[in-house]
């Protein structure tokens, strides 16, 4: 797709070609659904969290369906940091469009020194996964606490030199105090939600149906969530955010817009249908023309609350 | 070109094979003229987040076969659908079986597992003899269809209602063959693997596990896996499989 | 329905004929659906929420739908409970079934003098509500602290002489800490849980659809989330949990039950098939059957976790 | 008996009266035997969690008849509903017009809002008025029916494409009635109340609300109303309405 000024958005200082994000962990390296439609027609990738050593991963089954919606336990596996500096990076920052590298981690320490390892690279953004509720040491304690959201992105923000998006976990009781603390910590941006944790049980054998017992729930379901979520981060934080969570048509994707949102991250809808990103993308700039919006930053924000 | 993509394709033959079994061949030329016996598509199922996989049972000029069973929601709504109707899918996906017709390969195949071996059948011309077991006489199905592709095709039922009773394995015991396929349950694989290992032919195991994209991309099938040096690690039943060679897989 | 010994359950010294349970809000004073089958079909009703005094409740919108669920933000419109007590009750105590009475406020004396206006009645248990995340002063903030549960919890214990029924909200960051402070402070069973707070918004007038901003998120979207939730706080705490949220069919009942909870309650089903409590009661008496299981009893935490 | 419950009843015709406005009439003895004037249906769209309000336009021996527009996924679902398929109906909910067939009745509707009105024009059995608004000619609907109730039956378009070129409001101006019943989009209600108000006759409003159970036990569809001491509170449309005398309206 041309650069349509309409579409294009900046993040931190990163110029977007549209709102348009594949959400980590849904779009992998980009590789496969790259065999669909060039990579560029989407404004950016957040890849595949990584971390600083390779990880297995959780033993399957590690996705199931729910109503409107998905559980998932991949546990992280991802072949290191420096696997996909070396390997994915080169490939993918050829293909014209916003990398955003997801990282995690078990310490503060293995955060920034994956950040730093991401220093000298072609990757755009850094994506803190402070989220990830499928893996013991994934990152989820830091991301629960304002003193942990706070803590780990002054210590990543001092190592990394890329813009950093910290991505915050809904199973919070208030979202709008990790936020804050991200933006004490010095966070350029701020994306969510990623997914609330859930569980679902095979009634015949009597098994939680994901290996790892509970997963992280996605998909259309969250929507609300999200929408509300972005919104109350929104009225209280300065930052960019990413709006994210159950987005799976361009309506879906107005309503994150005008909760506050710069731009979105299309995650479980890929699944259903891998052309949703491009679906929502197009979608999106045909209500801009009807509605004779100029520039999609018109609709950040745009809601006009009771 | 691309090595797979979704369609809406028109279901052009709706049949009810056994209790609960049902068989469609679906209008699809740029997908039917990509695919590769032993590969699966992911059926999108109207309000329902995830797409159903489903193995290709038969590859025509323009036409897929699938043979699938109801066992939830998302394949009891599928059995409702009707000639005529779209139907959304992504294929093909994954790797199918190394087909060499110069080599006589034992099919083994249980219950459901036996319609990718139809696909498999017809590629080898002839040069096959395809063993299948079924819960019972009922649930047979697929007979006529591999004696079509000139294979040598013998049946087992665990209740000996019709053809051998017992395991589906028992009935290689006199064929010759150098390789060996399967498709099944559990239990039936592990038969078949211990099988060629007796043998010393090459085996290869068609698997399942729960999938989101059935791309790749999402790391959602995870399936043990040992590489060369018997070193262990989680490869993916949608792209590295979902037929593995059985001597990569850390378990069955 | 005659009483049947396989269904019946005890949830703290109180005998339900069976399982399932109307939820709160969604069944009114039972008057309305009681014109479709008889109250005594049910194991019990939990009564809309009601407080000291009269309350108008929220400007509409107050209802719409999210994907595979809806939001609410009636913002307990009730009649105070001494209407309750005098108009409702003495036709509710005659349906053979038994009453929860709902209870909610604004300070923790109004929770208590509704609690003590409810002791001499014909209501058998006291639902304690928390967690009602649609008014200002709607109890939500007691629920998301560990001492406002077991604060109030304490307090309404005191002075309560029914059994007392304390009703979780999801949106905290750790379901089990709330759940163990309703343990200290006194509770005799919990229900969970209640609505997760959510947001849609009218892209043509960029209003939130429901004129509250904000509402509650309920049915099968969040069955996983309260799947997860109940199996977490049954590993923590000895009270008997009642589980609810999402539940509409038998089957979701059943992995309710297998994650621990004693009992179920069914909500947001009920709008979209007035009949379905007694469905999944029929589902569930037919699925025991099927698998010789002799009290429903035997269900409850019979999850095998990995 | 139950005042109301839910069925499977069977479409039996389905039709699209103009662009996006389909009518539909579905078998149910049992519920139109209950059923009258004004009245509304809660249909369920499988999928779907809440159930969508559609009044009732107009009640057979056996029958129901529904005209409904398309808005949304649940009416667009809706819409491809073909003859032979069961929906899901809980009806008849609310409170509907208080018909007096000796009263010279005033029928004031707007486009969606006009199929109710149309099973009042069959009860007042000829003694109605209906003037009725709509945007254009193509959308104009329901003449020929309400023409066959015997009423008087005049037409308004927004652009003057058909009949008087204006408000509907205005087509009264000759005409006399002792009650006036109202049902279309706020503006339209606001101007049939005010209407009323100058003859000094008694106006009846059919309101919308969001709706979740449609029977009053959830509180989800609040109006606001005015008791008799003018003392305000939240009725609710689905138990206290859809219809609603005018000046226990808070507002219109
Ligand atoms: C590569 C592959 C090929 C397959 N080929 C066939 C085939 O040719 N014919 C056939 O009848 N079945 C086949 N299956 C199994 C088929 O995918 C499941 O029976 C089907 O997904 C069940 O869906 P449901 O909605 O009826 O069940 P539900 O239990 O309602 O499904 C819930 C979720 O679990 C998933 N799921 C449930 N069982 C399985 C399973 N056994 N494998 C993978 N996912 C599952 C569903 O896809 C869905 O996401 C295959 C599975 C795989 C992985
Ligand atoms: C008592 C009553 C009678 C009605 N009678 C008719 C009729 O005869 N013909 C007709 O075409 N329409 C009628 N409506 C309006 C009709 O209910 C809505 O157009 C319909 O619900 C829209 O559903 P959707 O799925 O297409 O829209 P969506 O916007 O996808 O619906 C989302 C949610 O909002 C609700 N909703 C959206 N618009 C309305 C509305 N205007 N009123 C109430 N709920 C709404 C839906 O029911 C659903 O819960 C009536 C409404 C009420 C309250
Ligand atoms: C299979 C899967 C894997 C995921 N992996 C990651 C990950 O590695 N890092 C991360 O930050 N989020 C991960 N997520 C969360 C998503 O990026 C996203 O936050 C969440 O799914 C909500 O968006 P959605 O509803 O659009 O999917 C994953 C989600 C899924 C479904
Ligand atoms: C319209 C509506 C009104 C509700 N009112 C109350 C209430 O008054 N008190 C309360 O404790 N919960 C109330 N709830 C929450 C439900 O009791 C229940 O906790 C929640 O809806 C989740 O269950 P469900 O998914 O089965 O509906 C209400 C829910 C709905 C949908
Ligand atoms: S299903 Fe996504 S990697 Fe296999
Ligand atoms: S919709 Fe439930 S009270 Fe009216």
């Amino acid at each position: 797709m041309e650069k349509n000024n309409k579409l294009s958005v900046n993040i931190a200082g990163v110029e977007f070609n549209n709102p348009i994000i594949a959400a980590s962990g849904t779009f992998g390296f980009g590789r496969e659904y790259g065999e669909l439609y060039p990579l560029s027609e989407l404004g950016g990738i957040s890849c595949k969290g990584t971390t600083l050593k390779e990880r297995p991963g959780n033993p399957p089954p590690r996705v199931t369906e729910t109503p409107g919606g998905m559980l998932n336990a991949v546990g992280l596996q991802n072949p290191g940091v420096e696997h996909f500096i070396n390997e994915d990076l080169p490939w993918l920052s050829k293909q014209g469009t916003r990398i955003i590298a997801n990282i995690a981690g078990s310490t503060v320490e293995d955060y920034c020194r994956t950040a730093e390892l991401l220093n000298g690279t072609a990757v755009d953004m850094v994506e803190l996964n402070i989220s990830c509720p499928n893996v013991k040491e994934g990152g989820v304690q830091f991301g629960v606490t304002a003193e942990g959201v706070e803590g780990i992105t002054r210590a990543v923000r001092e190592r990394c030199k890329k813009p950093l998006m910290v991505k915050l976990s809904p199973n919070v009781t208030d979202i709008t105090e990790m936020a804050i603390a991200a933006e004490s910590g010095g966070a350029d941006a701020l994306s969510l939600i990623n997914t609330l944790t859930g569980m679902r049980i095979d009634i015949n054998s009597r098994r939680p149906i994901i290996r790892n017992n509970t997963g992280g729930l996605s998909g259309p379901a969250v929507l609300p969530v999200a929408i509300r979520m972005v919104w109350q981060v929104c009225n209280k934080v300065k930052l960019p955010v990413v709006g994210l969570g159950g987005i799976s048509t361009w309506q879906d994707a107005v309503e994150m817009l005008l909760a506050g949102a710069v731009a979105i991250q299309v995650g479980t809808a890929i699944f259903t249908d891998p052309y949703a990103p491009i679906k929502i993308r197009d979608g999106l700039l045909e209500f801009m023309d009807k509605k004779g919006v100029k520039s999609v930053s018109e609709l950040t924000g745009g809601v006009r609350p009771w | 070109m691309k090595p797979f993509d979704s369609r809406q394709c028109k279901l052009l033959a709706a049949r009810e094979l056994s209790p609960g079994i049902f068989d469609f061949t679906v209008s699809c030329p740029e997908l039917a003229a990509l695919a590769a016996p032993g590969q699966f598509a992911q059926i999108l199922v109207p309000g329902h987040t995830l797409r159903r996989p489903i193995s290709i049972c038969s590859i025509g000029r323009e036409t897929l076969r699938f043979v699938f069973q109801v066992r939830g929601e998302g394949t009891e709504k599928l059995s409702r659908y009707r000639p005529g109707d779209d139907i959304d899918i992504l294929a093909p996906l994954g790797k199918g079986f190394p087909i060499d017709p110069n080599k006589r390969t034992l099919l083994v195949g249980g219950g459901i597992g036996v319609p990718p071996l139809l696909g498999v059948a017809e590629a080898l011309g002839g040069n096959a003899v395809a063993v299948l077991g079924f819960r019972n006489r009922d649930l047979v199905i697929l007979e006529e269809d591999f004696k079509n592709t000139g294979a040598k095709v013998l049946i087992a039922t665990d209740d000996g209602s019709y053809g051998h009773k017992g395991l589906v394995t028992d009935l290689a015991t006199g064929e010759d063959f150098q390789v060996l396929m399967a498709c099944g349950p559990g239990p039936m694989l592990r038969g078949a693997g211990a099988l060629a290992g007796e043998r010393g032919v090459p085996g290869y195991l068609s698997l399942e596990q729960r999938m989101a994209c059935g791309v790749g991309a999402c790391l959602g099938c995870a399936v043990a896996l040992t590489d060369g040096e018997g070193r262990e690690y989680f490869g993916h039943v949608c792209k590295d499989g979902p037929v593995f060679p059985m001597d990569r897989l850390k378990e069955v």
